[in-house]
């Protein structure tokens, strides 16, 4: 058997630098090399490979969303997961067994319709299903109406699913590897070579190393190693929890989230419970947040699964998310020539990871922004043109 | 099956007797027993499959660390996986053999375990009841400290019962057995599982400082087939003996890196055990073997036998030679339990003498952790698996039957961190977080990667220490608990009279009240035709409503309101709306000036809270020094609204000293007097057009005064009504709802209501925003109003609409939204409200809303349908 | 509230409820129709009763109860009946100053619990340090009980509950599921 | 559950508070005086430090007040709490 990826020592040059070995990264490498032949191209992974949110998230695969803006991306990434096992030749176990986003009251209601009714403009597979629908399609979600919150519907996306988050990332990194990236594990960036307006370069635990361009890819840590490169960005980095339930028998087939009891749950292949929260109030680098959060957590879903009062947690962990005030991602150029930031993915950059990666190679390879990822820009803070996915209740998961 | 209960010995209480049942058969132990001493003593060797290949497993530890012994209990209690080694004897107890994975019962008790969370302050939490943790307790509780000891286990070992009498006999000491510390958090928060039966109890404790006395788990040495039943771990061999009389095995080769499984030997010898030899991988082995053979530089290569070792095979690397034994009593050293240091991002530096990984910096100041947690285990070789050819046998972790071989597979993928190994061959993942596999696996991986001893550490094991269930962490908050649901002094009148509810936020309102024979539709028509045509009342008690008082309180309001209060009448009210500092539709309501420098103005119902702390927020923060106060008087006031042409009437039937003449009581202004004999403010204001007093009272007096109206009304037919009308009368009015009209995206400008920004005041919360150049298109989506062509068609609210009829083939542009539909039995015929880009330059346009049942055509219209020209608001 | 008006205190409905769940250490009623003022005022304001100005405790005169609920705000606890009576005095005694005054006296229900468990009961929901050591006859405290805003005033045999009557049944369904008694 | 020191009512349980965000970000006094990019900045932009971290608490279920705390983003670990209004404190207490 050959090794999945090479242990790269870095050289002096290249013509692109990802800084970032998570899933965004390793994408935009690969799709830097398959679609635009850059392959002079170093993945600097302070760590170890997809050890930060790629490791740690709930592996929500869905593209639903309301605004035309995000559709399209996370569709367009979609698109991408349906053929990707092929596309790199490695099984990363992606199964569309359909994402359920419960309605729990009137306003629910109005707002998962208006959200079914434009993804089916845009061509996004959506439905949406009474609760007794629901009852058929997830037996054991509780529609009985004398619940605190009672299951009024459901919008249901049956292309949406889960995949396995590490073979993901070494798909990504072996594909990328054979087209001759270079992927550097613990390697970490401690600043930016930048003169006239433009970046020449980083400094790293292993030197310096110059490049063409510069392409952050490390999600949470975004402020922080663009505060290195003298840049500030609209962004607030906090805690993000999940949890995984110990081994049990199939019970749960599809994706069930609800934005009003903060509850979003699947069952992984081996038969562990996988479950996310809302995000911790404040903002954290610690990688860990509170238990109060899971112990609302855990309640929510015994609420929605009476099933679950018996399931036992196994663990918990805490990832590092960086949060947009749109709650929408930053894709583009930088005031900074040459260096390109992806970022503010939130809680939601998983099922984005095909879809960024390739928008941003685009972006990267072009010196300007691809069609998707333009409304995606930092300018729309100034000009107020934001892609307000919270404001309009759309799940941000 | 032959009965492996010792004559004598161990803490279990002989004379009682406890009858219990696994798989089927009817067993019996002694109190004291956990299941898996009473299966050894009855001499059950094979537990439970394991996960993958089926293979047979036994008892290999005596506690948490247990890695192959899952069982599923349902009697007393149910419990969907444990080891048995952590299941307490206890009458009645019936359990069944699980491969690893747990079956959650789809029927029975709706409830689960039912668990308490309690709080508790303590100045010194101990974890671990050990000699060393009760030491630390009694320190500091002769220091004076509140002190709490917790240990994860049903019994306290002989030689520490002393010393938990003596600490629970001091004041604000407390031992808890059966408790176990899950996780240590920031600032000495640590959350404990106490199973206390029937009711389990979560301990929810503060501490200053806390001290991890959590001892040590021996692991295991890996060698080909060490996971038959019969291989065992030294410490364990010797538990079983010393606490629970039950011999684990007659014929025993003892195998061991350090010196602690000599003390083994000698125990499984006094307990009339034949040890064979002690295999000791150390070529110059030290420690005193009291006459037992010891093998000295030899190692097991592999044990032997069907379903339980029947044979060991030895080498010292030379000769190879087989060993009848039944038990393999094996040692490979001690790991500290530091789960709980590393959770808070402890440090740990790797021990060469010990082989193993100590805590060391950093780590937070307020946690020691002492004893065998601190490193003060025996000296150790590092071995970590005896070398084959094939190593497709030698298991690292049994619950994921994974192997030295699977370890080497992933590091021939490339993969290089410990962390990837874990990730490709699951080890460590599984209920014991790696207790015996995980120092195993990484010093593997350190080994083949030939980087040396401790390069690579242990994979985090992460909270909870142990499984918990769901139901025991929800505690009380689950059904009704588990979010209030917020009543209006005049809900149970509600109640008793049918009404269907609605969930407002936290808060129950009546969503409309059927008759016999209603349906929805039927309901909110006869409650519309009657405040339009008579009167209606509505319990508007949940409206936020706030006092400001202070001599800048009208200033304040200037700044908070997009419109101008300070220039209100003192007796007068006005509509307002408040922006968020992006320009944004954050609440609105209507501000009555009580007073010179005092007013109330009011919120929307969800809004309550958010807008109290927002004006806090401006008020403490940016505008400190104007001199205004905010009280939050919601629930003072209970706010009965009377609306429709005959609404007067019922005022006046009702008995009031306030002269309700339209000359004497304008629209939007207030008077204050009594009402039904009840001190009311009664406001002119109205949500529907029609003529309409909404009377506020205190909340105590709010029933009485519902009751009151609705017999003075009857001869008016007083109709009480529930939210939907409302709706349907304030869309009629084109009257926007906040959150349901708008979605955080939306400004005053957006809905037609640029009249409602001031130009002529100074700057208010959100102004600035309102320039930038989105913000400010002049094409962005405006509220209109739409007639279905077909005016008995509803458009569903949430239609998207498009430009063209045929245009509606995916993907297709989008130029709005619906975001209130409604039929209007006042019209009789549908309408909506929608948000359209440029849409006030559409007046009359048509625009399609294509569906899954098929495309609505409807008709852009102003956004206001009844009344006008407001002829009906005077009565 | 004025004597002669019709009022029912706001778990008035739940009192057979509350009487039934007693025993165990712990009993709860409603304290029904106190008047309850509140005010904020710069802490040297001069008022007609004396003002704690330590955060977190109470002063008592005669039949009037102080709370101190914030470095400016107090919340006045009197008699049935006494409100109106409370807000002439701080506004004679306040004069010109910049305070505010304001009846809240229907704001909030108020339970009483009584009995040696009150404070472990208490413990189930509350996160404060009830223990003696820091708590007492005297001390007061704005938190949650559950998922509920309360204020717990601690008096010589008893600690006062008050929460919006809003969450009342929520409150009585806690401390009863809480006592057992449910 | 973090420890959040409230000025007034000492340290209460982090669910007790609502979080504010970066302290001292002023409202513009003249927001006229601010072209687009300027206001986007004070709307949008906030430090996001590893490390300690000046923001606002509000005492939602206790005394209502706002305020401020030095606090590590990286061991979560409070330095200071104090009113607002106050400049954040240099040195450790």
């Amino acid at each position: 058997m050959t090794e999945l990826w090479r242990a790269a020592e870095p050289k002096r040059s290249y013509d692109v630098v990802i800084v970032g070995g998570g899933g965004h990264g390793l994408a935009t490498a690969y799709y830097l090399a398959r679609d635009h032949g850059i392959t002079d191209v170093a993945v600097l992974e302070k760590g170890w490979l997809a050890g930060g949110n790629m490791a740690r998230n709930t592996t929500i695969i869905r593209s639903n969303y309301l605004w035309d803006e995000s559709a399209a991306i996370y569709e367009h990434s979609l698109k991408l997961w349906e053929g990707l096992g092929a596309d790199l030749d490695f099984d990363i176990q992606f199964s569309q067994r359909g994402v359920l986003n419960l309605a729990h009251d009137l306003g629910d209601v109005r707002s998962s319709l208006r959200r079914v009714n434009a993804n089916r403009l845009n061509a996004v597979d959506a439905e949406w299903l009474t609760a007794e629908e629901v009852a058929d399609f997830c037996p054991i979600v509780d529609v009985s109406h004398d619940v605190r919150y009672p299951v009024l519907g459901a919008t249901l996306q049956r292309r949406g699913g889960i995949a396995r988050h590490d073979r993901v990332a070494w798909g990504y990194a072996r594909a990328a590897d054979r087209l001759g990236v270079d992927i550097v594990e613990h390697c970490e960036v401690t600043g930016f070579d930048v003169r006239e307006g433009r970046v020449r370069g980083v400094e790293t635990t292993s030197g310096t190393i110059a490049a063409g361009a510069i392409a952050l890819a490390a999600a949470g840590h975004t402020s922080v190693l663009a505060a290195r490169a003298g840049l500030r960005l609209p962004l607030q980095s906090h805690p993000l929890q999940a949890l995984v339930s110990v081994l049990l028998e199939p019970v749960l087939g599809c994706v069930v989230m609800s934005n009003a009891v903060h509850v979003y749950v699947s069952q992984a292949d081996k038969g562990e419970l996988v479950m996310g929260a809302g995000i911790d109030a404040y903002n954290s680098y610690a990688q860990r947040g509170s238990f109060h959060v899971i112990e609302h957590q855990l309640a929510a879903a015994i609420e929605l699964f009476p099933v679950f009062r018996h399931a036992k947690l196994l663990r918990t962990w805490g990832g590092i998310v960086d949060v947009c005030p749109d709650a929408s991602p930053i894709i583009g150029p930088t005031p900074i020539e040459g260096l390109y930031v992806n970022c503010g993915w939130g809680t939601g950059g998983f099922k984005a990871t095909p879809g960024s990666g390739h928008v941003y190679a685009e972006t990267i390879a072009k010196g300007a922004p691809s069609p998707l990822a333009e409304p995606f820009g930092l300018e729309r803070f100034t000009t107020g043109a934001l892609i307000d996915e919270h404001g309009a209740a759309a799940v941000a998961h | 099956m032959t009965s492996m209960r010792l004559p004598q010995g161990g803490a279990v209480d002989r004379d009682a007797v406890v009858a219990f049942r696994f798989d089927d058969t009817t067993l019996h132990g002694f109190a004291g027993d956990s299941l898996a001493s009473a299966l050894l003593a009855n001499g059950v060797d094979v537990v439970a499959p394991s996960p993958l290949l089926g293979r047979p497993r036994g008892v290999m530890a005596a506690g948490v660390e247990e890695p192959g012994a899952f069982v599923e209990v349902t009697e007393p209690y149910f419990d969907a996986i444990a080891p048995a080694t952590t299941v307490e004897l206890v009458e009645g107890l019936a359990a069944r053999a699980r491969a690893g994975v747990g079956r959650l019962p789809m029927a029975g008790d709706r409830a689960g375990p039912s668990s308490e969370h309690r709080n508790v302050h303590v100045e010194t939490l101990v974890v671990g009841a050990g000699r060393t943790g009760l030491r630390a307790a009694a320190a500091a509780s002769g220091g004076g400290d509140r002190v709490m000891v917790v240990d994860e286990g049903f019994a306290l070992r002989a030689d520490v019962r002393q010393a938990a009498a003596a600490l629970s006999d001091a004041p604000d000491a407390t031992v808890l057995l059966r408790a176990t510390a899950l996780g240590v958090y920031d600032d000495g928060y640590v959350v404990v599982h106490e199973r206390a039966r029937p009711r389990e109890r979560v301990w929810h404790v503060r501490a200053r400082r806390v001290v991890l006395a959590t001892g040590a788990h021996e692991r295991p040495i890996v060698f080909r087939d060490n996971d038959l039943p019969g291989v065992m771990l030294a410490s364990a061999a010797r538990a079983y003996v010393e606490r629970f009389g039950v011999l684990p095995g007659r014929r025993a080769v003892v195998f061991t890196n350090n010196d602690s499984a000599y003390g083994c030997a000698a125990t499984l010898r006094a307990a009339g055990a034949e040890v064979v030899a002690i295999v000791d991988c150390r070529p110059a082995a030290s420690a005193p073997a009291d006459g037992i053979p010891v093998l000295a530089g030899w190692t097991v290569t592999a044990a032997q036998g069907a379903s339980r070792v029947a044979r060991v095979r030895v080498t010292d690397g030379a000769s190879e030679r087989d060993l009848d034994a039944d038990l393999v009593a094996v040692s490979g050293g001690w790991n500290p339990v530091v789960g709980l240091w590393r959770a808070l991002g402890g440090g740990l530096r790797y021990d060469e003498d010990r082989s193993c990984f100590v805590p060391g910096p950093p780590g937070p100041p307020w946690i020691e952790v002492v004893g065998r947690a601190g490193g003060d285990v025996p000296a150790a070789a590092p071995l970590w698996f005896v070398p084959a050819d094939d190593l497709s046998r030698h298991f690292v972790d049994l619950q994921r039957d994974a192997t030295v071989a699977d370890i080497a597979e992933a590091l021939d993928a490339g993969l290089r961190s410990a962390e990837h190994v874990k990730r490709y061959t699951y080890i460590g993942t599984s209920i014991d977080q790696g207790r015996t596999s995980g120092v195993v696996a990484a010093e593997v991986v350190n080994q083949l990667l030939g980087s040396g001893p401790g390069a690579q550490g242990p994979t985090n094991a992460r909270p909870p220490y142990t499984p918990v269930s769901f139901a025991t962490l929800a505690g009380r908050a689950r059904g009704r608990l588990f979010d209030p649901a917020r009543t209006t002094p005049i809900h149970r009148w509600h109640v008793e009279h049918g009404a269907v509810f609605e969930n407002v936020g936290q808060w129950k309102r009546p969503w409309y009240f059927p008759r016999p024979g209603d349906d929805m539709e039927a309901a909110v028509a006869r409650e519309c035709l009657a405040v339009r045509t008579g009167a209606g009342i509505m319990d508007a008690s949940t409206l936020g409503k706030v006092e400001v008082v202070g001599p800048d309180a009208a200033e304040f309001l200037d700044r908070m309101y997009t419109n101008k209060m300070s220039s209100l009448a003192v007796g007068s009210i006005r509509y307002g709306m408040m922006l968020g500092v992006d320009g944004m539709v954050l609440d609105d309501g209507v501000a009555m000036r009580l007073g010179e420098d005092r007013f109330l103005f009011t919120t929307t119902t969800g809004g309550a809270a958010r807008v109290l702390d927002h004006c806090e927020e401006w008020l403490q923060t940016e505008w400190p020094h104007l001199r205004a106060y905010c009280t939050s008087v919601t629930e003072q006031w209970a706010t009965v609204a009377v609306a429709g042409p005959r609404a007067r009437a019922v005022l006046a039937a009702l008995g009031t000293d306030i002269d309700l003449s339209v000359e004497a009581f304008p629209w939007m202004t207030f008077r204050e007097g009594n009402v039904a004999g009840i001190p009311a403010r009664v406001a002119r204001v109205s949500f529907s057009g029609e003529l309409a007093f909404e009377v506020n009272v205190a909340g105590w007096h709010g029933l009485p005064l519902w009751e009151a109206a609705m017999e003075a009304g009857r001869a008016e037919g007083l109709t009480p009504y529930g939210t939907e009308t409302m709706h349907v009368l304030r869309a009629e009015k084109g009257y926007v709802i906040v959150g349901q009209d708008t979605d955080g995206t939306v400004t005053p400008h957006d809905l037609g209501m640029s009249w409602i920004v001031s130009t002529k005041k100074g700057d208010f919360v959100g102004r600035r925003s309102l320039r930038r150049p989105d913000t400010a298109r002049r094409d962005r989506r405006h509220l209109v109003g739409l007639l279905p062509d077909d005016p008995q068609t509803l458009l569903p609210e949430g239609a998207q609409l498009v430009a063209e009829e045929d245009g509606s083939a995916p993907p297709v542009a989008m130029v709005g939204h619906v975001t209130s539909s409604y039929r209007s039995p006042s019209l009789g015929r549908t309408f909506a409200l929608a948000l359209v880009d440029g849409g006030r330059e559409l007046t009359g346009r048509t625009l399609y809303a294509p569906l899954p049942e098929g495309t609505i055509a409807a008709t852009v219209t102003e956004p206001v349908f009844y009344d006008p020209e407001g002829a009906r608001r005077d009565g | 509230m004025t004597a002669d008006a019709p009022a029912v205190a706001p778990l008035a409905h739940r009192a057979a409820d509350l009487a039934r769940a007693g025993g165990d250490g712990v009993g709860a009623r409603e304290v029904p129709f106190l008047a309850q003022t509140d005010v904020r005022a710069d802490a040297g304001s001069s008022m007609p009763w004396p003002l704690p100005t330590e955060p977190n405790t109470v002063a008592a005169e005669g039949d009037r109860t102080v709370l101190w609920l914030g470095p400016d705000e107090w919340l006045v606890v009197g008699p049935q009946g006494s409100g109106a009576d409370t807000v002439a005095q701080l506004q004679a005694a306040l004069g010109d100053a910049h305070a505010s005054v304001v009846d809240v006296s229907a704001n909030r229900a108020v339970l009483e619990l009584r009995g040696p468990g009150r404070h472990e009961l208490l413990a189930q929901g509350c996160s404060l340090d009830l223990h003696p050591r820091a708590w007492g006859p005297g001390r007061c405290a704005q938190t949650l009980l559950a998922r509920v805003p309360v204020i717990l005033e601690e008096r010589p045999d008893s600690t006062r509950l008050y929460t919006r009557p809003s969450f009342g049944d929520y409150i009585v369904d806690w401390l009863l599921d809480a006592i057992g008694g449910d | 559950m973090l420890l959040i020191p409230c000025p007034w009512c000492g340290p209460r349980d982090e669910v007790e508070f609502g979080y504010g965000g970066q302290a001292h970000v002023a409202h513009p006094a003249d927001p006229d005086a601010l072209d687009d990019a300027a206001w986007a900045d004070y709307l949008f932009m906030r430090d996001n430090p590893r490390g300690d971290f000046a923001e606002r608490w509000y005492h939602a279920a206790g005394c209502r007040r706002w305020f401020n705390v030095v606090r590590s983003t990286e061991t979560h670990e409070v330095r200071h709490s104090y009113p607002p209004g106050a400049p954040p404190p240099r040195s450790r207490p």
